[in-house]
This record gives structure tokens, C-alpha cells and sequence, in this order.
């Protein structure tokens, strides 16, 4: 999981010619060479490792190696912070003393070094599903809905005397409307659109249940009913123009042949 | 199944010559056992177990040991299809389901139906469907009889014998009402401006009968159709 | 965290006024502890599971019990995110391997990047930065964001009000650890300084902080940052 860290050697003048690639930045760059130190990181020279830092950008430009900025940024840092270092502080000066900017460099190096080290821990604990194992045939909870249903008096009478009344008027009518419903229509493509791969005409499907009279409210329930099939993934639907037939096919089914044409 | 799984055990005995497995081994071994059947996504046969444990192992005895060990917990060890599997102890499968109150308002068509079955009783669902004019849908009886406010009262002595339906008590208790025979009447509903002033002369609204005895044409239900009621009030339609 | 963990106790405490329970109660609740956790992948916290099971029942004490009882199995029983799961013993690794999933391999950038996210939260994109002396890689960010690990928490009342990221449940229950106050090693991190600010006093890095309170210097996220946290976090830098 965590690649370990591989200190580049840098024993010989051989290993400095290494890709400054390989480095996440001059930090990381720092705190390799602070190993080839050979000490604790809570002991390290700044000053030789500055120098160190700077031979090898050095070494790198030699070569006309590409550098990122951050990296000649750093050595400009360091190359200041080896004069402040080397040289007294003048009288009244503002700025930090060298050992100021050392500490600050070094407590940077040790606690990269630390978050390192935390990483590590990390990827090294007993981690779920690759150390340590849940159960591994949960029994979920089974939910169990239950409704609760609510109504006022007022809903229940007004319901009534609207119906009754409606009812009472609309008797006069002779011949009560028949209405597919949006269930029936739903039902009717249900059956059938296992059956069918190619692209078909709406039409087709609902043609069986059609009298003139029926004949609008077969087609807005189917037509519903199929947006709904569609909206659920089930189906396609086609339309080439505004008014033009709808054309359905199985989604499922069309998918298999599409592979099967595919594959062969 | 009862011979596969003897099969099973004398294959894992011949297997199982324990030699020399110390105590140790063996505790580390139910704990290997006890891991991988945790872990498993399904059940698992001893030979399976018996490859990937040391070998020689005695799975055998060790899932008798381990069953033991659960036995009386909430979770045991138990075989399916002889294989082997942790499962939840029969009597605490309560804990694993769980209910979940929807709150929800009843359809139109409820409503209608609903009402008509409160001025109407004793009424059978081709009663409703004529009062309707609409064809009484299964789901919503179903609902209705899930709401508790209405139920099956009876069969009515006519050819088909179809069930008779009313309210219960639970119908008055949630719309506040002491008995049916409380609901308003014509003139009650024309006054509240339910019902429009003008309405036909012919037009009535029956008064409830609020018993809960049967009345002269009703049959008491039998048991069966309590039990399939569904089924029962299809007949109907 | 520390806090919201023993305010937990606390609330499990009163509950658990071990009224009147009778050594057989005792033993079926700890049976219905077990089988709880048992069934559930997912860790369970004390209050999830007191709400499933009688009230009054002591169910710290239960559960401290049960994990007495699984020490030293090849299944045992342990806190993680401040809930309790059943995991098989980590020393059993070398067992299981066969069923570990394939896991992504994080990059040492996206290690890196996490452990400083979980040890420094709440923390900022250019706060890791800082700590890293590096950029951080859009990528490294988003493959963090997609372990579901890391998480967006607020953002620093700060001038360009950077986003800030902790770690999340998720992370606790993938690392086996039980809160951020838990994370190995925090101690030795704080007393040695190392998750002081240190060198640029300009800004904060307080010590880890995971609750999901926002602190004092954090106002939460909008919706749009959400959404569109990469674009937030890239203002940042």
C-alpha cells in the first residue's frame, strides 16, 4: 500500500545524478539528503545540509537537467540562510538570525519526517477488508412499512356529497366513458415488451384495445405509461418528429442483441 | 441431504488424523475456523474449511467445538445444506425486522368508497360500484381494510352471496364520531354547503344502520373468508 | 471528540438504571447485543443499539461484557468511529488474505496528503501544502475525496475562505480507530510540537479536530462548494 520510501544513495559522486523527479519537492529533497547525514533528524546541521542541498542543484545544472522553480527557490533560500549563518548579524537588524531560519527549516524537516512516519502507521494498521474482516453475510434489518393513514370527518363527507351529487347528475348520461387507466395501460406493455427487440410502433401495442371512442384515452395512457417504463429504464422510445408515430423497444432485450451482433 | 452430510463428516475424520496438535494448536485452529466462517460472504463446507487450515487439521471437531460454544448465544452455528454458517438465533430474528410507520392520506376513490361504506352499511362492492358508477379496485379495498375503519360484517343472502362490508370502531374513534347513525344527514350536508341547495328531489342519503348485529338479509361470514377475504370479494365483482 | 465520546457514556449511563433486571434478562440482552452486532457489517453505536432493545438495559456494561467474552477469538469486538463492530482478529490476516478486496493503492502523495488531513484537521489545501512544501496534485485530493476518507468540512473565516478538510467516519472505521483523539501516536505529535504551527505563526494548525461541529475559525460549507469543492479548493492554492 505505501511504497517505503527508497533514500536515494548518495554515497558516491554516481548518485547525484539522480531525477529530481523522483522527489515530491525541496522538502522531500531535503530530508533525503539529511539522511545520507546518517543522523538523528532532531540533530542534524542545517549548514551542511544546505550545502549539501546546493552542491547538488548544483550537480543537476551542470547537466542542464530541467529544475522546478520550487526547487531554485529553495536553493536561493538556502544559499541566504548559509550567509546569515556564516556571517554575524548586523546592528539592528529586522530580519531573523540564521539560527532563527535553521530551527524553522529544521522543524519543518522533522515534522514532514513525522507525518511520514504517521503515514505509515496508517497503512500499516489492520486495515477492514484487507486485515480485518467484517461479517461477511450480513443479516440486514427487514424494514417493515407500515401505513398510517389519516383523514378528517370533512374529507370523508365532502367526498361523499361531491360523488353523490355528481353521480345524481351524470345518471342522466347514457353511456357511462370508459377509461383505460394508466395500471392498465402499464400492464398491457409490460406483457409484451419481453417480446420485443426491434423498434415498434406504439401503435401496435395498443391497437387490440382500440374502438374509435376508446381510441384517445388508449393512447394517452399507454403513452403515459410508456414515459413511465422508460423513466424506470425498461424500455425505449423513439419519435422521429413532433407528431410523428412513437416507436418502443425492450431495452434489456435490445442491449442482448446489440452485444450479441457485437460478438459475432 | 441427511446422507451428503454424513458423507462429509467421514471424509473430514479421515482427514483429520489429529497427530499431534498441541492445546494451543488446537485453540488457534476454532480461532481460524471461527474467523473464516465470519468472513465468508456464504456458507461453507468443512473441506473447504479443512483447505485452507494447516493441514490435518481436525475441522471436524472444531466445528462441533465452536458450535458448541455458540450454542445458547444470540448468534449459533448451524449447517445449511451441509455446509456451515453463523446465523442469528431463531428467537431474536425480532431484532432484525423492524417497522416503519408511513404516514399516508387515502385516495379519492378511498375517501369515496370509505364514505359510501359508512352511509351505505351493510354494502357489497357491487353496491359501491353502482353508487360509484366506477369499478371498485382492488387496492382500494385492500387499503380500506389496511386502515382498520372498515370491515368484512357478513355475506348477503343473495345469489353469489357477496360479502357485506361496514365500519368498525376504529372508523368512529378516528373521525370522532359516537355511531354511524351521528353522521349528518340530507339536510345537515345541504346546511354545512356539502351538497348544493338545488339538488334532486329523488336525491336521499340513507340513514347508517349502526349496529353491528347482522341485519335480516346478512349471513354471518364463515371462517375461510376471513382468511381469504380477497379472494372472496373477487367472486364478487 | 473526546467530549461527544464521553457524553455518549453519559447518556448510555442513564439509561442503564439497572432497575430491576434479573440475571436471565441480563444474559438474554447480552444474547441480543450479540446477535445485533453479529448481523451487521456496519459498526453500531451504543445508542443505536439501545434504542432496539428494553429500555433500561445497561448496554455499556453488556457490551463491555461481550467483548471480555470474543478477547482472544478469532472474532473480536471493538470501537471504531465511537460504534462497535464484530471484526475478525487482526493477527489472522495472513488467513483471510484470500478474501481481502482489491484495494487502490494510494500514491505516498495521497498517504501523505491523508495522514496530514487526519492528524491537523480541520486544515486547509495550502495548510497541507505548507507542511508538505509541495503542491498538491488535484488528483491526489480527488482520490482521497473518493475513498470516501476525507471529507469537506467548512471553511476557514480566513480571507478567501479557504476549504478545510477532516477525516471521516468512513476513515475511522477502514483504519480501526476509535476517534481522531485515538490516531497512533498523537501524543508524542503534541508534546513534541509537531502539530504546532511552528514556523509561520500566520496561521492556525489546531490539533485534530473531527467532531462535526465546526470550529470557531470554520464557517460551513454552501451547497455550491459541495458541488464544486474542487473548484472552491482550487481558489485556494
Amino acid at each position: 500500500m505505501w511504497e517505503t520510501y527508497q533514500p536515494v544513495d548518495r554515497g558516491d559522486e554516481q548518485a547525484l545524478v539522480v531525477d529530481v523527479a523522483g522527489f515530491e519537492g525541496p522538502l522531500d529533497l531535503l530530508l533525503s539528503l539529511a539522511r545520507t547525514q546518517k543522523v538523528d533528524i532532531t540533530r542534524i546541521s542545517i549548514l551542511a545540509l544546505a550545502e549539501q542541498y546546493l552542491t547538488y542543484i548544483e550537480e543537476i545544472r551542470r547537466l542542464r537537467l530541467e529544475l522546478a522553480a520550487d526547487y531554485l527557490v529553495m536553493a536561493a533560500w538556502l544559499a541566504y540562510l548559509k550567509s546569515r549563518l556564516l556571517l554575524p548579524a548586523a546592528e539592528g537588524d529586522e530580519e531573523p538570525t540564521g539560527e532563527e531560519m535553521a530551527e524553522a527549516l529544521a522543524f519543518r524537516l522533522r515534522r514532514l519526517e513525522a507525518m511520514r512516519e504517521a503515514a505509515a502507521r496508517l497503512a500499516n494498521r489492520n486495515r477492514l477488508g484487507r486485515d480485518v474482516f467484517a461479517r461477511g453475510d450480513p443479516e440486514p434489518v427487514q424494514i417493515h412499512k407500515r401505513s398510517e393513514y389519516s383523514a378528517t370527518l370533512y374529507d370523508l363527507l365532502s367526498a361523499y356529497a361531491t360523488q353523490r351529487q355528481q353521480r345524481s347528475v351524470s345518471v342522466v348520461q347514457v353511456r357511462r366513458r370508459q377509461v383505460w387507466s394508466l395500471q392498465e395501460g402499464r400492464d398491457v406493455l409490460m406483457r409484451m415488451i419481453g417480446q420485443i427487440a426491434q423498434w415498434t410502433p406504439l401503435s401496435v401495442f395498443t391497437s387490440p384495445y382500440l374502438s374509435p371512442e376508446m381510441r384517445t384515452t388508449v393512447t394517452a395512457s399507454a403513452f403515459g405509461a410508456s414515459l413511465e417504463l422508460v423513466r424506470e429504464g425498461k424500455i425505449d422510445l423513439r419519435q422521429t418528429d413532433a407528431f410523428a408515430p412513437l416507436y418502443i423497444r425492450d431495452r434489456v432485450h435490445a442491449v442482448e442483441t446489440s452485444q450479441e451482433a457485437g460478438n459475432g | 441431504m441427511a446422507n451428503s452430510s454424513a458423507a462429509v463428516a467421514i471424509a473430514v475424520d479421515n482427514d483429520a488424523s489429529p497427530t499431534n496438535f498441541s492445546p494451543e494448536d488446537r485453540r488457534q485452529g476454532l480461532r481460524m475456523v471461527e474467523a473464516l466462517l465470519f468472513a465468508s460472504a456464504e456458507p461453507i463446507s468443512a473441506e473447504d474449511l479443512a483447505s485452507r487450515l494447516p493441514i490435518g487439521t481436525d475441522v471436524g471437531g472444531l466445528l462441533k467445538e465452536l458450535q458448541q460454544n455458540y450454542t445458547g448465544g444470540g448468534v449459533n452455528l448451524i449447517q445449511v445444506a451441509s455446509k456451515w454458517a453463523f446465523r442469528t438465533a431463531g428467537d431474536l430474528s425480532f431484532l432484525l425486522s423492524r417497522d416503519a410507520l408511513e404516514q399516508r392520506k387515502l385516495s379519492r376513490a378511498a375517501l369515496e368508497t370509505l364514505a359510501i361504506i359508512a352511509y351505505h352499511q351493510p354494502v357489497t362492492r357491487s353496491d359501491i360500484e353502482e353508487i360509484r358508477g366506477v369499478i371498485t379496485s382492488r387496492g382500494t379495498m385492500d387499503v380500506l381494510l389496511e386502515t382498520g375503519w372498515i370491515r368484512m360484517r357478513g355475506r348477503r343472502k343473495t345469489p353469489g352471496r357477496p360479502v357485506t362490508y361496514g365500519t368498525t370502531e376504529a372508523f368512529l374513534a378516528h373521525f370522532g364520531i359516537d355511531t354511524v347513525g351521528d353522521l349528518p344527514g340530507l339536510d345537515e350536508l345541504k346546511a354545512a354547503g356539502l351538497l348544493d341547495a338545488g339538488v334532486a328531489a329523488s336525491f336521499m342519503v340513507p340513514e347508517p344502520h349502526a349496529s353491528d348485529d347482522l341485519t335480516e338479509d346478512e349471513d354471518p361470514l364463515e371462517d375461510e373468508a376471513l382468511e381469504a377475504g380477497g379472494e372472496g370479494s373477487l367472486a364478487e365483482g
